[in-house]
């Protein structure tokens, strides 16, 4: 496991699909992150298995990919209902919720990653 | 083969404006000068699914969607809300400026908060505006006079792929009649991002420290750079001085901001704190500053609102005027707090890009989701009503990230209504059950 | 549409010398009539003060005033003026209504109509931007508009004034109206608003531009001239350069002079002077700064060609909003305010910044007095146009406040009476006793509006004027303002009727009807402009769209859809 | 001396808009007069007496009149909204924008207050036992000033933006301030006992005390060496920088 911070933030292929987000091309736009080989590695993890990140306010089991020019301890997810699960809620006083600079774990998992319509369903109580 | 010269592309806040469309039968075919975003925008409703029908669910979030007619959808929409004692409508900034004038009326005659996806995006750059004003400028002028160019915690080769080209460090000017040549370029981002590989020079800050680095760069300008310590949010205090020094060197200055800024530790306080920094700048030279605004039309709804109602978002129309407090009117304000008990979004989607705790309380209170496509909003939604696609289905306003309004074309035809006639539609059936009839 | 007859009034119809007398106004198809039938409705204004439709010829109501909004969700609740301003929920008839400097559309619409105005022109709008104006054009309810369009700081109009180009130049212009379906020409600071860009200015009418090869008396003249030869019902609308700086007083006289040698196309002024309070500072500096209204007056005394409104101060809180982008960046620095900026590529600047005047404070006090100083020492009141600059100088809800300083030489030694000393010496207001009478009044705020803009069917009560009228609870020869004028002023500002088109819109201080207004606009270029001359014109324009805006040529003129209910004004070609 | 005991008779979740429970309002009524006060659920109106039982002892002017809410009231807002004078208690937690606006008079909350608890107070006193959440002390979106007068006290911990835009006043937090407290303020007094982090952004003058841990500190501030100041030695700052301020931040050593 290790300590991350997590940002989410737009990408080019994430947009192109978000009309389509119930597609398999929006899913593989916005379902993963984003390391540097350096905290892959030290996860044990390749390309494309899946690793459980994790904050304050949930958890999501996500495929890892490679940024090289990313930072150590940064861990990247488009934004999207897969970063949404474990993004700050908390709106500072001022609206917004924190999308960016969340203090995150990311460690490997066996665990599936949820389609989009089976994360949804997570949602009800 | 009949191609419309001069279209506007209704995906980010750039609103370029001169796509070529071929339609063949009522079919867009081939969108040209468009980028990867534009075209799946305006095309790709040709590729992937619509809302066909309008749809109710009977019984409950766990009942399945079946379709109905538009009047029963309306009617059911129209019921939920003047049901509602906390009713709340979030969105309508993929849409028309004509659209979000009937949603101000329609927030206003059910006593409703009333918010754009300003509040994911941009809604902390209001506030900075609220705080120390918008030293802005129009795109074109940026385009011809810029010759330092700053993209702050935003990513434009990703979110707003023609901006460079159009607008900034790419884009040949009168003054700048070489393009890149004739600019500099500073990408301030935690990311070494794909903008970045092309910079000039790259603050990689800290992740959340946005704040402390303009106190620096504010500091410089002001005389006391002999106070600053060796490293400043995560950078050598050498490489700060070297950019404070590009904004001093350059004639003209834009710092184009993103969500880097608005959605960091301090929200809008960063953003604020620019706005203070272009102020200082322009003591010996010119620098303004441009959000780099996402949804297409978001701009639009900050004007309409403002000029309707009196402020940009967060607006809370319960006891019949505008209040105004994001952190207190904010969705995802009310949201967390659980405090609604309807909820209405049109043109945006609020499944996709709200935290799991909004998300959570949206499966538990009637919602209505006016949408062309099925997304993760459709998921919670009761009532689903299939729109048009304004600036392809059917015309109308926007602006663009600088406050320029444009006017979108209706490229083919179609059998959706429009998000401006539901709402029509759904204001009549409001008035019609709070005996509120005539105008 | 029903006929109407306005019985018992006290009417004030200055253009076709009416003085007070009880005359009946007899109205049909919104039109003021000789005659009506005898089936009329009759509104007995039983001694009432009786005038046109008021007419604010120069007011930041649409377009920029949004930025401003958005900066000011603390103007939402001020609430100085009850009824006239702050918070007010929705009705069944009338939207919610909020602010003060900075009022929503709705509130605009319904507050000027509580005063007795039905018609308003938006000061200043460059072409690119007019479609943002007329989109709340269209949300102000009631009220009749026009736009004043910027072109002092445009790159074509010097483009074409380097080059000597007169046909280019007046092509142009007629073009820009088209494109922004705009009414007249605004020049802010000449030749200022380019330089700007840079973040630079100019300090007089003979500085050179930094891009052209030009000045800004080179601008005047040349925007004046083509201004005549298009004939355009309206002169051009000047804002001088050095606005609101200690010592402006030179340039303000320098250009005054300057356009003697302009000649009228038509029986009216060949050059209007915006807030004229603002450039009449003599000194060098805050300190030794003082009125320099004597000079201005008696040079305006003595030449009939030119006009000028106020801009008049109302103390506290207010909102400046010009095309004057260095005088903004000047204002936010001084006073460590908040600064809104906005560069429009090829066509001019501008900024807002929100300001607070106070009589406790000389230089206050003093730009107080100039502006009332420049009204009561001019002799005619048809050089003269009140306004307050909305919202720059103060917010339009008082200018019955305003109204009634000029009618009150009481109320103004009231007021001076708590000003600092150090203002004493700078101003000459304490020695002025003149008091407007309702005639002259009526002149200022109606008749010479309409007729400084060129609108022929506003600013009076003749058969053929539009039936817009104002009728206040007020009996004229009974009251005596100059001692009565707190109830003059309350009366003034919730008119017991107005009249828009012919309807009741107020009725004892209340709105009762929302019909929509028209918008005026100048069409100077389909007849004004020969073929050949427009074949020119768009060649360059598309050579230029290409290469310097960020906005295709195609799409940039204001359509239909924005302007639906438009009076088209055609002038007479030459 | 009159005392109003208003007792919570349900848990709303839609937050109750009651501006109207402030001494200055309720001297004088009886409890029938003030049961049919209007207040706001939502966009329904509604009266006190909906929210609350009311009972009324005595009868006296606004100064003399003391308001016990005998309970937790977390979902109502603006409590004490511009009172001058009186007494109110509240035996719980309050919601957002208790005692905006106050000038004079006294609220003591013994829970915890939502966020913007004395926003622009110019003058009396808020004592919350508990803790803050947001903007404690501070002002109104778009306004130069926030806090004016007064004092502010909270005796557990508050979030961000605490004395935010603050003029005048003064407020003391004995536990933790979360991140820029004493932001853009002007003037007034900032007393942390606990832990904070970039205190004093943008100030332009006024006095901040942290005689906890300063946990990350902005790089634009002057260090002036070590003072003494009531028998407690600080680290003394002076800024900010930023924005050539003139405000001074003491930093316990």
């Amino acid at each position: 496991m290790i300590e991350t911070i997590l940002i989410s933030a737009r990408t080019i292929d994430q947009g192109a699909t978000l009309e389509e987000k119930t597609s398999q091309a929006y899913f593989d736009a916005a379902a993963y992150c984003e390391l540097n080989e350096g905290n892959l590695e030290a996860l044990g993890v390749s390309v494309d298995q899946n690793v459980k990140v994790a904050t304050a306010h949930g958890v999501v089991v996500v495929p890892a990919k490679i940024d090289k020019r990313l930072p150590d301890d940064i861990v990247f997810i488009p934004m999207g209902p897969w970063a949404n699960a474990i993004v700050d809620p908390d709106t500072c006083g001022c609206g917004m919720p924190g999308f960016k600079g969340v203090p995150a774990t990311v460690e490997a998992t066996a665990d599936p990653v949820l389609n989009m319509k089976d994360l949804m369903a997570t949602y009800k109580e | 083969m009949p191609v419309i010269k001069d279209v506007v592309c209704t995906f980010c806040g750039c609103l370029c404006d001169d796509l070529e469309v071929t339609v063949e039968d009522n079919k867009i075919t081939k969108v040209g000068k468009a980028c990867k975003l534009g075209r799946a925008k305006t095309m790709g409703m040709f590729l992937h699914e619509r809302i066909e029908k309008p749809m109710i669910r009977k019984n409950g979030k766990d009942s399945e969607l079946e379709e109905c007619s538009y009047d029963e959808a309306i009617t059911k929409a129209a019921e939920i809300l003047v049901a509602a004692k906390r009713p709340i409508s979030y969105g309508w900034c993929s849409t028309s400026c004509e659209a979000i004038e009937k949603a101000v009326v329609l927030a206003e005659e059910t006593g409703s908060l009333f918010d754009s996806t300003a509040n994911v995006c941009h809604g902390p750059s209001a506030l900075a505006t609220q705080e120390k004003g918008a030293p802005s400028c129009s795109l074109g002028t940026a385009k011809n006079y810029a010759d330092l160019i700053i993209f702050w915690g935003c990513n434009p080769v990703h979110a707003h792929p023609r901006h460079q080209t159009r607008y900034s460090t790419m884009a040949k000017g009168a003054f700048t009649p070489n393009g890149k040549k004739d600019k500099k370029m500073i990408v301030v981002d935690p990311r070494n991002t794909d903008t970045a590989k092309k910079a000039d020079l790259l603050l990689q800050l800290n992740p959340g420290t946005d704040y402390v680095l303009v106190e620096a760069l504010r500091a410089i300008v002001n005389g006391h750079a002999d106070v600053l310590p060796d490293e400043i949010a995560g950078i050598p205090k050498a490489t700060v001085m070297e950019a404070a020094e590009m904004c001093k060197a350059a004639k003209f200055t834009v710092i184009y901001f993103g969500m880097g800024v608005t959605q960091t530790r301090g929200r809008y306080k960063s953003g604020d704190n620019v706005s203070s920094l272009v102020s200082d700048l322009s003591q010996t030279n010119k620098v303004v500053m441009i959000p780099m605004r996402g949804h297409y039309n978001v701009t639009g709804f900050g004007q309409v609102a403002a000029w309707e109602a009196g402020f940009p978002m967060a607006l809370d129309f319960s006891r019949g005027v505008a209040y105004y407090n994001p952190g207190e009117t904010g969705t995802n304000d009310v949201l967390m707090r659980r405090e609604v008990d309807a909820f209405i979004t049109g043109a945006a989607d609020p499944g996709a890009h709200f935290p799991q705790e909004s998300i959570k309380y949206l499966y538990k209170i009637p919602a209505i989701q006016v949408d062309g496509y099925a997304n993760p909003t459709t998921e919670f939604s009761d009532v689903v009503i299939p729109a048009a696609i304004a600036g392809v289905e059917c015309e109308g306003t926007a602006y663009r990230m600088d406050s320029q309004p444009i006017r979108m074309k209706k490229l083919i035809e179609t059998t959706f209504k429009s998000d401006e006639e539901i709402l029509t539609e759904i204001i009549a059936k409001v008035r019609e059950l709070k005996g509120e009839g005539g105008a | 549409m029903a006929e109407m007859i306005i019985k018992n009034g006290v009417v004030y119809d200055p253009k076709n010398s009416v003085d007070g007398e009880k005359n009946e106004i007899c109205i049909k198809d919104g039109k003021i009539v000789d005659n009506v039938g005898a089936g009329a409705k009759v509104l007995d204004a039983e001694g009432c003060l009786v005038m046109p439709g008021g007419v604010d010829g120069h007011t930041h109501c649409a377009g920029k005033i949004n930025t401003a909004r958005i900066m000011s969700p603390h103007d939402m609740r001020y609430s100085p003026i009850p009824g006239l301003s702050g918070p007010e929920p929705r009705t069944k008839l009338l939207r919610p209504q909020v602010g003060y400097n900075t009022p929503n559309t709705h509130a605009i619409g319904y507050r000027y109509s509580k005063l007795g105005y039905t018609t308003i022109a938006e000061a200043a709008i460059t072409p690119m931007m007019a479609r943002h104006m007329h989109e709340e054009f269209e949300s102000i309810p009631i009220l009749d508009k026009l736009a004043l369009v910027l072109m002092g700081s445009n790159w074509q109009v010097m483009q074409y004034i380097q080059d000597g180009d007169s046909e280019m130049l007046k092509s142009y212009m007629a073009w820009a109206l088209l494109a922004s379906r705009g009414y007249g020409v605004k020049i802010v600071n000449p030749g200022g608003g380019s330089n700007w860009t840079w973040g630079k200015n100019v300090t007089g009418i003979d500085d050179k531009v930094i891009d052209f090869d030009v000045t800004p008396a080179d601008i005047l003249i040349g925007l004046a001239e083509a201004n005549e030869a298009l004939n355009l019902p309206h002169s051009i609308h000047v804002h001088c350069n050095n606005l609101g700086v200690p010592g402006n007083l030179p340039t303000t006289l320098d250009t005054m002079k300057l356009l003697e040698r302009v000649k009228a196309s038509q029986d009216r002024q060949v050059m209007h002077l915006t807030h004229m309070q603002f450039h009449s500072y003599t000194g060098t500096s805050w300190m030794d700064f003082a009125s320099g209204s004597d000079q201005i007056a008696d040079y305006i005394n003595k030449h009939d060609h030119l006009t000028f409104d106020m801009g008049q101060m109302i103390f506290g809180p207010a909102m400046t909003m010009t095309a004057d982008g260095p005088t903004e960046y000047r204002n936010a620095r001084m006073f460590d305010a908040k600064w809104s900026n906005y560069d429009q590529e090829l066509e001019d600047a501008g900024g807002i910044v929100p300001l607070a005047y106070t009589p406790q404070h000389f230089a206050h006090a003093t730009m107080w007095s100039i502006g009332l100083e420049l009204a009561l020492l001019v002799k005619d009141p048809w050089k003269v146009m009140f306004t307050t600059d909305n919202p720059n100088g103060g917010a339009f809800v008082n200018y019955p406040e305003g109204q009634v300083l000029l009618m009150s030489d009481k109320k103004r030694q009231e007021v001076i009476a708590g000003f600092p000393d150090m203002t004493m010496d700078r101003i000459s207001l304490p020695n002025i006793d003149r008091e407007l009478d309702w005639g002259e009044m009526t002149v200022m705020t109606r008749s010479m509006p309409a007729k400084m803009l060129g609108l022929e069917e506003k600013g009076h009560l003749g058969a053929g004027a539009d039936a817009d009228v104002a009728i206040y609870d007020v009996k004229p020869d009974k009251v005596d303002v100059s001692v009565e004028h707190e109830a003059v002023k309350k009366a003034l500002g919730f008119a017991k009727y107005t009249i828009k088109g012919g309807e009741i819109v107020v009725r004892d201080g209340d709105i009762t009807a929302l019909p929509k207004g028209k918008v005026y606009w100048v069409n100077a270029y389909e007849n004004g402009i020969v073929q050949t001359e427009k074949d020119r014109l768009i060649t360059d324009l598309e050579e230029r769209f290409k290469k310097y805006y960020s906005m295709q040529f195609s799409n940039y003129m204001v359509e239909d859809a924005y302007v639906p209910r438009p009076v088209e004004v055609r002038p007479e070609v030459a | 001396m009159q005392t109003v005991t208003l007792t919570p008779k349900r848990s709303p979740v839609i937050s109750i808009e009651a501006e109207m429970i402030t001494p200055d309002v309720f001297a004088g009524k009886s409890d029938a007069e003030i049961g049919a006060i209007p207040a706001w659920e939502g966009n329904e109106e509604i009266t006190l007496a909906d929210v609350f039982d009311v009972a009324v002892d005595g009868s006296a002017d606004a100064a003399g009149t003391k308001i016990i809410i005998d309970g937790n009231v977390p979902r109502v807002k603006r409590i004490g909204e511009a009172m001058t004078a009186g007494e109110i208690v509240v035996k719980g937690d309050v919601d957002m924008r208790c005692g905006a606006l106050m000038s004079g008079g006294s609220i003591t909350v013994e829970g915890n207050a939502d966020s913007w608890v004395g926003r622009e107070m110019t003058g009396g006193e808020i004592l919350v036992k508990g803790n803050a959440t947001y903007y404690a002390g501070g002002g109104y979106r778009g306004e130069t000033c926030g806090m004016r007068g007064g004092k502010l006290t909270i005796e557990g911990d508050v979030l961000d933006y605490l004395g935010e835009h603050m003029c005048g006043g003064e407020i003391l937090v004995k536990g933790n301030a979360r991140l820029l407290p004493g932001v853009l303020n002007w003037s007034g007094t900032i007393t942390i006992e606990g832990d904070t982090t970039l205190p004093g952004g943008e100030m332009k003058s006024g006095t901040i005390f942290v005689k906890g841990k300063v946990l990350e500190m902005l790089p634009s501030y002057k260090d002036e060496g070590t003072e003494e100041v009531d028998g407690v030695t600080y680290r003394k700052y002076t800024g900010d920088l930023s924005r050539n301020g003139e405000g001074v931040l003491y930093v316990s050593v």
